[in-house]
Parts: structure tokens; C-alpha cells; sequence
């Protein structure tokens, strides 16, 4: 935790620093300095950061290899002070897939949207996990399109008004919201597939357990890890940050409730 | 007669909703009209722009990179499209939230404060009409009734109750920009 | 009370209230004025910060810095005893150790 | 003036679809065209459309296949990276024969690539993209208004040969909003009865099959060898083109869509210069009017394919006017959009170079 | 059932039937004359018959759509004596959806093989289920690509020599075998998921009786109905038919055990 | 002769990839060429490869992608249909440079169509079937032996430039047993080393990030730009045709791939009948050998070009002699390979309107 | 025991031996000639069919017909009463009576 | 010098195993070859054929519509094939399940009833090599030797016990085809 100690020189002149200890700084190496392109309060920043606060803390920076397809965090690699790859709509985990059986020995995780994870690239998620790749698939659900402007999603509530739902979503013309992470748990090739946040300090610190974990699961070649996080946005949900967040937990947990949703037990593969 | 414009600023100043309601004003008098905004990804972040042409021709490309004017509602835009006013064109800006003003000598540069009629007027959101009517006074693009007749096509049924007060606004930047002296005439270049 | 306190990078902030809405000590406040990206920037405006790290957890744009005091104390002597040539024997009262 | 509205193309595209009877649209979002799966998703369901967002393009293309096989009017749209997806389906329904509609509003490519206007697409419209020997008939609108007016047009050519039609149109059209007036148009005299159509076989009938399988290769052939009797039958009756100022023209600017646009605002420019210059825009895609250009091979000293691509259409032209005048390229790439002055200039070029040839001919 | 009384006239003229009732024959409407062109003891043909004789005996013959992707049993339209549609690989479910949205009031199905439905349809099976989109899906698990010469499928047992897997399945290179019928069952918006055979006389009645069910689904407009059949392929498994079907009841059964994996409650669709 | 085999075509590229040190293989199977996957499975594995049959051709290619952004030699094989899904990940690969084979064993379209050898990709193949301006190298193998040879070109092509090259072969030629001898090839000689590759970033070095999103236009078509040069770059270099009896040649046979077998028994056929005939066999069909086209356009009376497919080849044909010769065309479809006297019969064709032709000039 | 029976077509037969395998009855076989297919088809080989229509259930190719005696007996009237002017009675003894 | 030969029959007669011996024994004597199995589904309800050509000069097409040479296993392919002997070629044929036999004048028809001399081999599975034998005595397109070298290539290791028992039966095929006296001589044409 060497960053922790070191002392940066605080932007703001005016506070006194004297005689206080960093408890809390942006990872340094792995995070760049580049300013997020993300609308404010988009739970996309902090997963960005939890995600390089482990790579740094592990000391994997040069093992780690990241996918991020298109979607709002395709930039992903702005951000990330790692070797990335865009990969195409939906098919990160197959990118992922490639690129860890090419470097068994490389730390690899896929960053894909519920779009991209749960429409599109349905199969390449269900496949991917079927296989038990050992990689991690971080799996933000904001319950819609967010970088094409709003539209629905498969994790999209009932009721839930986007821009091809402007009704709200039902049943009849879309059909249910796709608990795509429950699915993935049934598969025999994942180890540890769980639910987290980030919309409270206390959910923040769950997820960084949860990737901290996943990366040591992949290390001990474990399968497939899936961490799931439920997340907000602001911007096609319509809604500031502080309703957003509070319009997840009152909404979305019901139906994607935080928690583990498979441990690992013995090695799913010997 | 052709006029190219750029409006650029923050999501949420209204700066498509002004563009368009030139280009409905534009229709109304009949002419050509364009509107093209900013779309995609790059909106992430906040900024917005949007380009609207009015034209008794057919126009041809509904994106450029030079314009008559450039109407910008905060520091970054400025910064960005300061340069891309077409030689003798018209920089007009809302000055309230500006730290560096613009430095071209070879245009036509008129500071609005507008946020703080605004204030005055006690809603934020006429700052972009107050704008709209500065433009107008100055370039006479599109007559002033035409926008109101435009604004009521553009501003959605529920909101007509608001009509007067826009009205006010576009007056109010009319007023003050034939009150404010620029830093350079056309005359200087 | 512990004491502590936070920086920001405030040309990075994005005013989403999201770090005032989490910290337990109400330090923290959206500042009048903006940003050049034109957003008011969260700013401490009390000096009961704690340290605890709310505030930069939630923060969506690792604006924020956080710092606290150091609680453990380093330990004083409570004698010092040289040119020892004999086996001698030395007692401490309880009262007077450190925790 | 009455019903003249201000619209972004695509939404304008929706509407005529809607006023065309369209039945139904599948798609999935991606910009620069989401406006469109938007629009219906709100207009089009209000109106009695059934619309579906599909799990990806690959679903959403083979959705039009069922939906077309089974007697209806339907469409999709999407943009090129969607559109690629769409090549193994689109190839299927060229193959089965099946009416519809395929929106492409054009990004700039290839892979990822941005969102900004392109016309990186017209190989894979035009050439095909898909495997095997097939074509779709491509219109290139080149205002928000023929966004419009296309829509009625591709639906009734695709049910008359029963193919399906692309509208290949660019992200500035899909965005950009301008005056747009909607022509009438009743379905019912429009589309066709569709007895092919797989909608439950009666005692009266044999069982339709919906099928591009034929695994005897005389068979196959046969299919292939109807397939190229139809693109003839479409290249003699369907070549569409507009001519600007070619009358008296000694250098001719061919370009489509929103680059015809600019072509004739440098058209404009070249004559206020004393250049005797032309436009020709290929509104059809395929068929292209090869034809004209010959024709127009006659008459001009060179021609000036401008493209917002690396060259695509031009090799058209030059098939087209086999070595006849020089054909000389202008583009630009990556979604940016050329000026009328920057075309001005290489038309330029093209004159001089010419001028020169022919003082040494004297 | 009217065909079960018509009289046939036998076709080895050998054989007396004076005084004896016709009990069963092979459905004379909706099933054409054309041979079969599958292998000898391939279980395709007997589903092809059952699923005729259904539409034989419920009279929906008039308003039946069948779609039938590549794969061995692409020609079923050779067969089926019903509109059918002939889809792309994997899209089966896709444009049966769009038929049946299309046309509501007929009865739609498609019939998919487990390299189709499982491996490249992946994302269609699930998100036509998840649509709860009302058509019926008879899924051939044989466990195995027949129709391309007996590559590995995703439904593969472990161990199990293909020509893709010809030292058996190993987890390592492939993972594990994919229970998509358990993954459908979980959807809300199936109705009626559930599992056969027609190795017996006995699981052919069951399956019978199953399709006969789902139909009624349809009409009552219940959501999608699943139907696996846990089939044969004496040519990709290199076994004789009755080895084959030996050695179906022994080995696919453990992982595919026959049964409903979920049949309707109160209606999953209001 | 020892070491000389008998194998079919798949067997033999399959075998070649080992040799040419290919890393890694995904594939999906399809007629007629699920031999590869099924030889790499057996033979690639045991010798280290590894090969991964993957959900489906998309996930295929994609898979492709990745590993080829890790830095290993990679490839993939298909037939028509699964080409046709690929085409979105091949053009993201085109746009982010990335080396690796694709194998297209062609069969019989449009849509499902026949699993019969055919020519009917060439256009998806050499225009570009994914969205944007992009090309691949692509290869056409004529015998079982190059079907092995080419594969080695291919991958140090790619390498090379950076570029995903295809082999472009037909099901006949998957699908035969001919001879052939395998080359020796030492992959440590001719695998560069690829610093560019996404393998863990160490201290030492900035981030390496495989990409082809450039949302700013400017930097956009700065990609495109270098994607052109580098294209004229391979059009210089690395254009490749095999000519046969062309010195004294009148009349001239462009044929590729299986079809110029085809051709070269025709043009033994026609010299026993007295025509002089040749056959000019384009081995690379992106860069096309227009020059050489060109050049035999000065000394030949007419051109037919012979494919397995409606006529596509022909378009560069014709673009490359520009109207100076007449250009023929005579195709077979739906699988259907021509046999030497159809094509003899076309050529005879042929001479007699040349010969009538001339009659009229003197 | 029913008596039943069965027909085959046999040119559609390819031989599989399903059906052989499934009669209760061990009543089917495959013949030694060939069919014009080249397969060995199944053949009647005994006349103790029963009609379980087993043979034709698994049959994949649709070969086989089944025929079975129709067990249920048609009713015989027991009395016939005509030109009836008065009211009577008539009563039929449960024995002869049809279950 | 250059043969176009057709082999046919059900999967199982060892038809394409047949095929690939005489392509290995021509590519013994250095001949050009081709072999061309069909494909794909077709294959299924169990007919397979293949396509072998042995040449002096380079091959062109490996697939053909006419040959020199038919050799047909069973009555299907006998009645599919029978027309693509070219004129003056040979059509040879299982005879034993043969129900109608072939019709043409034009070319040299030899039945072999291989079947029933396998059985005498006590090994159905010899009757292709019979076949071959009896090929081989019509036409030597390749030799007996080179024939004999070829199956030690195409018989898998495992089953090289077997090579003398296919020597026999392809010896057994010539006998009994030098015995037949054929139908049509070339001469009546
Ligand atoms: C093949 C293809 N189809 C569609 C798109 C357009 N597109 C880009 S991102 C995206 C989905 C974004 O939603 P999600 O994956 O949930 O990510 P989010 O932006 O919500 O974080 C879509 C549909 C594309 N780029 N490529
Ligand atoms: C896009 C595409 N990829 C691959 C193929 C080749 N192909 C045809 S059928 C099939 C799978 C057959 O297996 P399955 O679906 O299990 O059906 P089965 O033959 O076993 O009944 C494949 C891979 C194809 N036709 N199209
Ligand atoms: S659109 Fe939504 S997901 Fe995308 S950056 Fe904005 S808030 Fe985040
Ligand atoms: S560290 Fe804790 S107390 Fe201090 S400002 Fe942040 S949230 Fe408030
Ligand atoms: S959470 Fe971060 S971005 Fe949001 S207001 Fe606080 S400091 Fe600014
Ligand atoms: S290959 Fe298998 S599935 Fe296909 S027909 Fe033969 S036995 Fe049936
Ligand atoms: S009907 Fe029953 S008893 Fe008769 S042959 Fe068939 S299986 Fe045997
Ligand atoms: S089951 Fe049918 S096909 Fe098989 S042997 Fe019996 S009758 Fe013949
Ligand atoms: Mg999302
Ligand atoms: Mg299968």
C-alpha cells in the first residue's frame, strides 16, 4: 500500500496538511491523469478506480490485461494505466477468453455493460463461463443503453420508461428483465459470481473485497469470477446522482439484490 | 442571404433548443434551414453544440468548421470555436462565468451577461433567449416575430404558459447588447 | 474526535453531491462558483472532517484526498540506564506502561 | 405550407415507414440511427406498428426474414458496425427472395471506427457484403425530405421484385433536421398479395416454403441464374439518377448523398469561376447509372468522383466510362465532411492538368 | 381422429387385415410421402411424425408455421406438410418470434438442433424465452453436430469422443456440457420446459402428449414452450441404432434425465 | 519423393498452419472445410496448438481479435455463411492492424445455398464485405499443394503488415486429395517481434491499447490515411499472378483458384485448335495484378474471364485494361464447376466476332 | 390375446432395427433380401401380433401400419316389440343384460 | 496418358477407401491425382461416391459429369450413373443385388458378382477389392504392385494383418472378370 504513505501536495492550498497521514489518494500508477469523460456521479469512474486500486495494491499492473467493449466505459482505456483492448459490442468475453489462453499466466478481466453482456453478447457471456475461462467478467448494470442515449435494456425494470420503452417496459413487447448473473451462477465453469454496488463507502469497500478476491480465485485457476455491479445513470435515467442512487437501491436491488450469489467450494475444475 | 452559425455550450443551457428555435423561425420566413447537432458519446461530459444554417439557397454541407457566428455559453466553448469565426464574423459569448475572454482582433466580439439578467428576469432558464435576442439585434438574421412564432413550436404545449417571460428574455438581450459597447468594430480590421 | 481533512482536485469534480451526501460529519458543500468544465466543486467547509474516507469512496472522479492524524503514539522512554556491569534488576508500574 | 415540418432524418425516415404500412421494425440502437428504433417505439406502436428491440442485429436481421417470409412489411435499420453484423441474413433473404427494408445511416469506419457521417459502406451495399452472388437494390437519399420520400419507394420496389432495399444514408442525414413534407400514400394500393407467403398452408394449396437451400448444384444455379434475370429486369427499369447543370458541362463531379450536396455547392463555385462544371448523382446505388456516365463520357473533359471514403463509388465510374476521360478521385475520411472550396480546388487540378494535355494537342 | 379409422391399403399385399381396425398409421395429411433422408435409426424422423401426428389430430394443420434452422433436419419442409420457413444457423427461434408476432393467431414452432440452439443460437434461445414469446421450441439434443460429420456440441458429455474432441471432452479445452433446457426453465417467460426421448414406445407417447400440451399453451397464449428430446446419432456417435439408443438411456440421462423441468402455475403472463 | 503425401486441401492448410507456427486456432465448424478444425484438434493440439472450438463464427473471429492483440500467430477458417458473420470482427481487426490468417473454403450462395465449391465470395472477399475502407490481403490457392504453400506466405504477410490476410479457396479444393510437400519453414526466422501487443504492460514502457475507436474525425481519418498508404504499399510489393503460354498468346483466359485449372486445360484445348490462347492466373486477388493486366491488354485481341460465380472478378478486369481489349465473361454457379470445352466454347465465341471485327476494318 | 397384425413399407425401410428390438411379441425380423435402398428391411415373421403399435411408435421412418381386431362387441337387440296399442311392460334379466 | 474414374455405392462398401488406393497407387508411379469424394449432407441415408483421376499431364477439374470408367456397388447409383459413362467407356458393376441391369450399347458393361466371391473369402468386406481386381485386369490404369503398395498406405497400421486377404480378393477380381465374357465388345460400337 506504499501509495497510501506517500504524501501528494494537495491541490487546494488553503487546507493544512501538517502532521496528517494520506489515508486516502487516487491509485497513482494505474489510474492516468486523464479527467473521466463520464456524466457526473456515473457509477462507471468508481468501478474504474476500485479496479486499479486492487491491480496497484496486488502489484499485478504488469500481468493485468483489461477488455472493455463499446459502450459508455469503451474508453476504458483512457483511464486504465494497463494494456488494454476495445473489443467489439458483446464480445469481450471472448476477446477475454482469447487473450487469457493465449497468457495463462497474465491477470485478465473483461468491464462490459448490460447491453453489451446481457443482449448482444449473450452467448459469448454464457459460453464464456460455460468454459470456466479464467478470467474476470465485471459486469456493470445500469439497467440501460446509457451510451446510445437510454434506450432498454435487457436489465431494464418492468415499468421502467427509456427511450424504446417510453411507456415504460412490458412484459408483452419485451419481456422480463434478464437476471443474466443468476444464469451465469448455474454454470458449472464459474467459481464465484456475486452482486455489489457502489452507491455507499460501505458497498465501495464490498466490491474492492469482491475484485481483490476474483483476481486471487484466477491466480489459483479457479474458472470463470463474475462480479456483478448494480449501477446508476444519471443521465438516461434522468435523474441527478444523489436520486439516481437512491432510485437503485429502492428499485433495482429488489430484483438484483447485492450479496453472493456462488462461492467457491472445491475447484469447480481439478 | 446565408448565415452560419455554431451555438455551443453546456448540456442544459438550452443551447439545442436555440438553435432549433432559429431554424423554426428561419422556416417560418420561408428559407432554407439546417440544423445539425453535436451527437454521440463526445456529449458525455456535458458539452453540446450544434450548427444551423439559414439560407435562401439549398445548402450543401450542414457541418463546417467556420462560421459567421459563434455563440458561445461558457469558457470551454469559447476556447474551442473562438478561432472557427469566419474573419469579420460575430464571437458572441456569455461573459458571467468567463475568466479568459476571447483575444481575436479581426471579428466582431460581444460579451452578454447574460446569467445575471437571468437572475434579474429570477429564472436561469431564459439565460439562452436573453442570448438568442443579443444575436438578433445584432445580425437581424431572422425577425423577432418569427422567433416568438418559432418558439411556440419549439417549447412543448405545457410550457406555452412561459411564452411571455421568453419574450421578455429575448427583449432584455436586445436591449443590452445595443447598450454595450464592443471591444472592436468591423471598421478596426 | 480524530482529526482529519481533504484535498481536491477541483478542476476534476463534477458537483455530483455525491461525497457531500456521504459524509457523517456534514463538512462538505458545493462551492458558489465553477469549475472551467463549469461545475460547482465540492469544498470542505468545516474542519470537523474526520478522515474517514466516505467522501473519496463514492467519489464517480477520485477527486478527493483524504488525511488523518496518526493515532498510535510513538512510545517514550521512561529511563535510561548505562555502564551496566552487574546483574541488576528493573521494575516498571503497571500505571505508567503504555498501552 | 401548411404541413411542411421541421425533422431529423431518421425521425422523418420513421414516419414514412409508419405512413408506408410498414408492419412491423426490428432493431437494435446505435448511433447515428437510434432515432429511429426510438420514433417507432413511441409513434410507430401508438399507430399499430409492432415494433421489437432485438438482442442484436444478427437477431433483428433474421427477424426480417421471418416476418417478411411470413407476408409482411417490414424493415430494420441500423449502422455499419450493425450493418456487418447483418451480412450472413441479408445474403438469406436475397437468397429466399424476401421484400424489405434495410436502413444504413453510415458512420465512419472500419471497426469501431466514429460516429461521424461516412460513406465508407457503398462496397459493401453495393458489391455485396454477404457471400454468394446477390445484390440489394441501394437508394442514396441526400436530404432529410428524400429520408422520406425513399422510404415509400423501397418498399415497393422490394415487394415488386421481391428483394430486399437498402436506404444507404450517412449520420449527418440521420441527425440533421431540415424542412420535410410527407407525400400521400395509401398501402393498400401498394403492396401486393404475397401468395408465397408462409401464413399456414390451406387445403387449397400446396405448403410454402421459405428456403435459400439447395444442395443439388443444377438447382442452385437455376436459383443463382433468376437471381441475375431479376438484377437485369432491376438494372433496366430502376436506374436513377439527377443531373445538375450537365448540360453545358465540360468536367463532371459525380457524387451521392450528402457529398452530391456539397458537389453542387462546387458546382456552384467552379462556373461563378468560369469553370463549365456539372453534377451527376447516382440516386440508385444499384442499379447504377452506368448509362449516363457513359453518355456523359462523351460530352465532359474529366470527371471528379467525390466521396466521404477512400474511393468506392469511383470504381463504378470508371467501369462505367472505361477510359473514355480521366476519372479522378476526392475524398475525405473518418467523418469529416468535405467543403465545396476543398472540392473546388481538386476540380481545379483536374483542369489544369487537362488544359495542359491539350495545349501540347494543338 | 379420423386418419386411425381410415382404411391404408396394406403394402405387403401378404398380410390379411380383413376384420382388423387400422390402430395406427402414419399421418396421411401432414406428413408427405417423401423418404426420410436421415440415417438409419435417427431419432429426427420419429419427432418429425409425433409433431405431424399432433397437427394431424388437432386439426391445426391450416394454422401451423414450423421453422427449422441448418442442420440435419433442414429439410423438414421435405417432410412437414405445413408452411415452413427454413432459417440460419442458430436464428430459428428469431424468426419463429417474428412469425408468430406477425401472426399471432397460428400456431408457431421451431425445431433446432443442440449445435444451433445451444452453441451459435445461444443468445436467440434465451432471449426468446426470456421474451416469453409464444411459440413452441422442440430442441434435438443429440450431442453432437450430425449434419457437418459429428463435431463436438456444446451438449457433449464429458469424455465423449467427436471429430473435434477425439480424445473425449475435456473441461480444459471446452468446458462442460451445456443443460440449456435448465437455463430456459429458470426464465419467467417460459411456461412449460421439459425433457424426452423416443427410445420407447412409452417415452414416444410421452413426448406425444408433451407437444400436444404445449400447442394448448400456445393457444392460451401461456408463453414459450420448450420441448428437448434427448436423440440419437448412430452416424456422429459411430454406434448402430440400437447401440445408440443404449447408450443414450445410459450416459445422457445422468446429465439430461427426462421430466418437466417446469410446467405452468398461474399464467407467467398477465 | 518421400516425404510427399497425399492429402486433401484442409488437411493440408491445417497441417501447414502447424508447421508455419500458428499458436492458436478458433474455429466453428461448416461444410467443407470443418476438416481444418477437426485436423488442428487432433494433429494442432498434440503438437502444442491451441485450438478452441468456439460458440459460433462471431465469437470466432473475435477470439481471433484478442489473441491476435496478445501477439500470437492466429487464425480461423470458414466457409461462406460463417465468413459472412465475420465480417464485423474482420474489419474491427483490419482498422486495429492486427496480423492473422482467415481461411474462406467457398461454397455454393447466396444464403444457405449449396455446400458445392464455388467463387461467389470474391467480391466480400476483395471490396471489403465488413463496413468501412479497409482490404485484406487475399490469396487464392489453385491445388492442394498451395492450399499448404500459401499458408506460410500468409502469416509472414500478415506480420508483415499488420494486416489480416485471407486464403480465398473453393469446397473442390478443400475437399481433393492431390500431392503435396510441405516446405520447410523455421516460424523463429519469420515471426517479428510484436511490442505493440497487449501482453502486460512492465514499468519500461507506456501502456499498449488495441483499439479502432477514434471518435474525433480528424484522428479518424488519420488512421484511414495510414491504412491507405499502407494498402498502395502492398499493392507495390506484393502483387502475385502466374502466367501460362501468354508470350505469344492472342486471345487470353484471367482466371483464379480452381477455375484456372479450368482455364489452363482450355488453353491447351484451344492451341490444339489452332487459337492461341493463354491464361494469366491472378494468385494475390487484393492488390489485384492490374498492371500485368494492362500490359497484356496491349497484345491480346480479347480477354474471358472465367469464375464460379455471376461475374465478379470481371469488374477488375475491366477496371484494369480500361475498354482496350473487349472483356468476356463466362461463369458457372450454385456449385457448378465449368468444364475445359464449355470455356473453349466461350473463347471460340469470342475469336470469331474479333475476326469478324477485322473482316470489317480491312 | 388380440389379434392384430402389421404392414410395412418396405421401400422406406433403412433397416434400423428399432422396431425389432421393442415387440413384445418377438414378432418382427429383418429379411435377408435388400430393399432397393440396399437395406435389409423388418418383415412379419410370426403371426402372434397384437397390434401394440410399439414397433410402429419408434419407428423413425414411418414404415409400419398397425391393424388390431376391434374388441368391443356391437350391441344384439334382445327383443323386438311392434304394433305396441296398450301399455306394457318389459323387463330384461341382468345376465343377458351388455356390460 | 489420363483416366477419369467414378466410384459409387452405399457408405460402408468401402467406396472412398477404394478410390484413395488407386489415387496412392498412381501416386506410386508418379502420376498426377486427384481424388474427390463427395461431401456434406448429401452423404446422408447412406450413398457415397468418389471422383479419382490418374493422368500423365496436370489435372484440371477433379470433379467431372462424364468418365471412362463407372464402377457402381449397388442398383442406386448403377441407375444414377449409368449415363455418365462417356461413349466406348466402361461401366462396371456389383451385379448379385442388381435388379436392373444397365441398358447402354455404347460402352463396355462388365457385371462382377463380387458380393458372392466375398462371401466365399468368408469377408464382405473384400468385395470392394475384388471390384478393384477386376478394375485393374479391364483397364491397368495402374499396377498390381503399385495397387499392393498403395493399401500398405491406406490400411491403417493396426489392420496390415489383413493386407494378404486383400491381395487374394483383388487376385480373385481379375480371375473372374477374365472369365466373364461382357455384354458389348468396344468393337460394336
Ligand atoms: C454491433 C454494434 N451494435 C450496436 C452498437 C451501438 N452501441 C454502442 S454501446 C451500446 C450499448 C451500451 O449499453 P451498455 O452495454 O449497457 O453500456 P453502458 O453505456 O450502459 O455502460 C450499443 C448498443 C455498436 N457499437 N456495435
Ligand atoms: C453460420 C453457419 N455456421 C455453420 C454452419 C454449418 N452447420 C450446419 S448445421 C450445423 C450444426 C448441426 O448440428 P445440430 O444443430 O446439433 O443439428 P444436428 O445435425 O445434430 O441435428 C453447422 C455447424 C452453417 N450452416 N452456418
Ligand atoms: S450515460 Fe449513463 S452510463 Fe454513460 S456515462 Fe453517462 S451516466 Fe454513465
Ligand atoms: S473524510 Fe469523511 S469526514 Fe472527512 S470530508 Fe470525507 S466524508 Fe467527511
Ligand atoms: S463526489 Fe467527487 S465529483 Fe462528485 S462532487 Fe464530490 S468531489 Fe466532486
Ligand atoms: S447424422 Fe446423426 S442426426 Fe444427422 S441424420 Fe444421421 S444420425 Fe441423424
Ligand atoms: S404391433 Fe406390437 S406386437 Fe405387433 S409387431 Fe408391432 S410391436 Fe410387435
Ligand atoms: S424401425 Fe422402421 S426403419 Fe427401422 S427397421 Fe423397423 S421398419 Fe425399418
Ligand atoms: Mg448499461
Ligand atoms: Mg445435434
Amino acid at each position: 500500500m506504499a501509495q497510501h504513505l506517500a504524501q501528494p501536495n494537495p491541490v487546494d492550498a488553503g487546507v493544512s496538511t501538517d502532521g496528517l497521514d494520506c489515508v486516502y489518494m487516487r491509485p497513482s500508477e494505474t489510474l492516468t491523469d486523464t479527467p473521466l469523460h463520464y456524466c457526473p456521479g456515473c457509477a462507471h469512474g468508481v468501478v474504474h478506480r476500485i479496479l486499479m486500486e486492487v491491480v496497484e495494491e496486488l502489484g499485478i499492473q504488469e500481468k493485468t490485461i483489461g477488455v472493455a467493449p463499446v459502450g459508455c466505459s469503451v474508453f476504458a482505456y483512457h483511464y486504465m494505466n494497463i494494456d488494454m483492448q476495445e473489443a467489439a459490442h458483446g464480445r469481450a468475453s471472448a476477446v477475454a477468453s482469447a487473450i487469457k489462453r493465449i497468457l495463462p499466466d497474465r491477470i485478465v478481466f473483461s468491464y462490459q455493460g448490460d447491453g453489451d453482456l446481457a443482449a448482444i453478447g449473450t452467448a459469448e457471456t454464457i459460453h464464456t463461463a460455460n468454459r470456466g475461462e479464467n478470467i474476470l467478467v465485471v459486469f456493470i448494470n445500469n439497467a440501460i443503453y446509457g451510451m446510445t442515449g437510454g434506450q432498454m435494456a435487457p436489465t431494464t425494470l418492468l415499468g421502467m420508461k427509456t427511450t424504446t420503452s417510453p411507456t415504460g417496459r412490458t412484459v408483452e413487447t419485451a419481456g422480463f428483465p434478464l437476471k443474466i448473473a443468476d444464469i451465469v451462477a448455474t454454470l458449472p465453469g464459474t467459481c464465484y459470481v456475486t452482486r455489489h454496488s457502489v452507491h455507499t463507502p460501505n458497498a465501495v469497500r464490498q466490491l474492492k473485497k469482491a475484485i481483490t478476491r476474483s483476481f486471487q480465485y484466477q491466480k489459483e485457476h479457479r474458472g470463470t469470477c463474475f462480479v456483478e455491479v448494480v449501477s446508476n445513470c444519471p443521465s438516461g435515467w434522468k435523474m441527478t446522482p444523489l436520486e439516481a442512487n437512491k432510485w437503485l437501491a429502492e428499485n433495482m436491488f429488489p430484483l438484483y439484490p447485492p450479496g453472493d450469489l456462488k462461492v467457491p467450494g472445491e475447484r469447480s475444475k481439478p | 442571404m446565408k448565415h452560419e452559425l455554431l451555438i455551443a455550450g453546456f448540456g442544459g443551457q438550452g443551447v439545442l433548443s436555440m438553435g432549433m428555435t432559429l431554424a423554426y423561425a428561419g422556416m417560418v420566413e420561408g428559407k432554407e434551414i439546417s440544423w445539425m447537432p453535436s451527437y454521440g458519446p463526445e456529449m458525455r461530459g456535458g458539452t453540446a453544440n450544434c450548427i444551423v444554417i439559414v439560407s435562401d439557397a439549398l445548402i450543401s454541407s450542414p457541418i463546417l468548421t467556420s462560421f459567421d457566428t459563434v455563440i458561445a455559453l461558457n469558457q470551454p466553448s469559447l476556447d474551442k470555436f473562438e478561432s472557427a469565426v469566419r474573419p469579420g464574423g460575430l464571437l458572441l459569448y456569455e461573459s458571467t462565468n468567463v475568466i479568459n475572454p476571447p483575444r481575436r482582433t479581426d471579428i466582431q466580439i460581444v460579451p452578454v451577461a447574460a446569467a445575471v439578467e437571468a437572475t434579474k428576469l429570477k429564472n436561469q432558464k431564459t439565460m439562452n433567449m436573453i442570448v438568442l435576442g443579443a444575436f438578433l439585434e445584432r445580425s437581424h438574421v431572422v425577425g423577432t416575430e418569427s422567433v416568438m412564432a418559432a418558439l411556440a413550436k419549439v417549447l412543448p404545449e405545457r410550457y406555452h404558459h412561459l411564452l411571455p417571460l421568453n419574450e421578455t428574455a429575448l427583449r432584455r438581450g436586445m436591449e443590452i447588447v445595443t447598450k454595450s459597447e464592443f471591444r472592436y468594430q468591423i471598421s478596426d480590421i | 474526535m480524530v482529526r482529519g481533512t481533504v484535498t481536491f482536485n477541483v478542476e476534476t469534480c463534477k458537483g455530483c453531491e455525491l461525497c457531500i451526501d456521504v459524509c457523517p460529519q456534514e463538512s462538505l458543500a458545493l462551492s458558489p462558483g465553477i469549475n472551467t468544465q463549469g461545475y460547482h466543486y465540492a469544498v470542505l467547509i468545516k474542519d470537523n472532517c474526520t478522515g474517514c474516507t466516505n467522501c473519496a469512496l463514492v467519489c464517480p472522479d477520485a477527486v478527493i484526498t483524504v488525511y488523518r492524524e496518526n493515532t498510535k503514539k510513538k512510545k517514550v522512554p521512561v529511563a535510561t540506564i548505562t555502564g551496566v556491569t552487574e546483574n541488576i534488576s528493573v521494575t516498571i508500574d503497571a500505571e505508567r506502561e503504555q498501552p | 405550407m401548411s404541413d411542411v415540418q421541421l425533422m431529423k432524418g431518421n425521425e422523418a425516415l420513421a414516419e414514412a415507414a409508419i405512413r408506408a404500412g410498414c408492419n412491423a421494425y426490428f432493431g437494435y440502437p446505435i448511433t447515428p440511427q437510434s432515432e429511429i428504433l426510438e420514433y417507432l417505439s413511441d409513434e410507430g406502436r401508438q399507430r399499430g406498428m409492432i415494433v421489437l428491440q432485438a438482442e442484436s442485429e444478427v437477431a433483428s436481421i433474421n427477424m426480417v426474414y421471418g416476418a417478411a417470409g411470413a407476408g409482411a412489411r417490414v424493415m430494420t435499420s441500423s449502422s455499419s458496425p450493425g450493418i456487418s453484423l447483418m451480412q450472413e441474413g441479408l445474403s438469406y433473404i436475397a437468397s429466399a427472395e424476401l421484400p424489405c427494408l434495410v436502413v444504413n445511416v453510415n458512420r465512419g469506419g472500419p471497426g469501431l471506427g466514429t460516429i461521424q457521417p461516412s460513406q465508407g459502406d457503398y462496397f459493401q451495399a453495393v458489391k455485396g457484403g454477404g457471400h454468394g452472388d446477390y445484390h440489394l437494390i441501394v437508394l442514396a437519399p441526400a436530404s432529410v425530405q428524400e429520408m422520406a420520400d425513399f422510404v415509400y419507394d423501397a418498399f415497393d420496389l422490394a415487394d415488386r421484385y421481391r428483394t430486399p432495399v437498402m436506404i444507404l444514408a450517412d449520420g449527418a442525414l440521420g441527425q440533421m433536421m431540415e424542412k420535410v413534407r410527407f407525400r400521400d400514400y395509401v398501402p393498400a394500393e401498394h403492396i401486393p398479395p404475397k401468395p408465397w407467403a408462409t401464413t399456414g398452408k390451406p387445403k387449397t394449396r400446396e405448403r410454402n416454403i421459405i428456403t435459400s437451400l439447395h444442395i443439388q448444384p443444377e438447382k442452385m444455379e437455376q436459383i443463382n441464374l433468376r437471381l441475375q434475370e431479376k438484377y437485369r429486369d432491376i438494372g433496366k427499369n430502376e436506374v436513377r439518377s439527377q443531373s445538375f447543370q450537365t448540360d453545358d458541362a465540360e468536367y463532371l463531379i459525380v457524387a451521392y448523398g450528402l457529398a452530391a450536396r456539397i458537389g453542387q455547392g462546387a458546382v456552384e463555385m467552379a462556373r461563378a469561376q468560369g469553370v463549365r462544371a456539372g453534377l451527376l448523382r447516382p440516386i440508385t446505388l444499384y442499379p447504377f447509372p452506368s448509362a449516363e456516365l457513359r453518355r456523359l463520357a462523351g460530352q465532359v473533359h474529366g470527371m471528379l468522383v467525390v466521396e466521404m471514403n477512400a474511393g468506392q463509388m469511383v470504381e463504378d465510374v470508371r467501369l462505367a466510362v472505361e477510359g473514355r476521360v480521366p476519372v479522378e478521385f476526392y475524398g475525405r475520411m473518418g467523418g469529416i465532411i468535405p467543403s465545396p472550396d476543398e472540392v473546388v480546388r481538386a476540380l481545379e487540378s483536374i483542369v489544369k492538368r487537362d488544359v495542359a494535355q491539350h495545349a501540347e494537342v494543338y
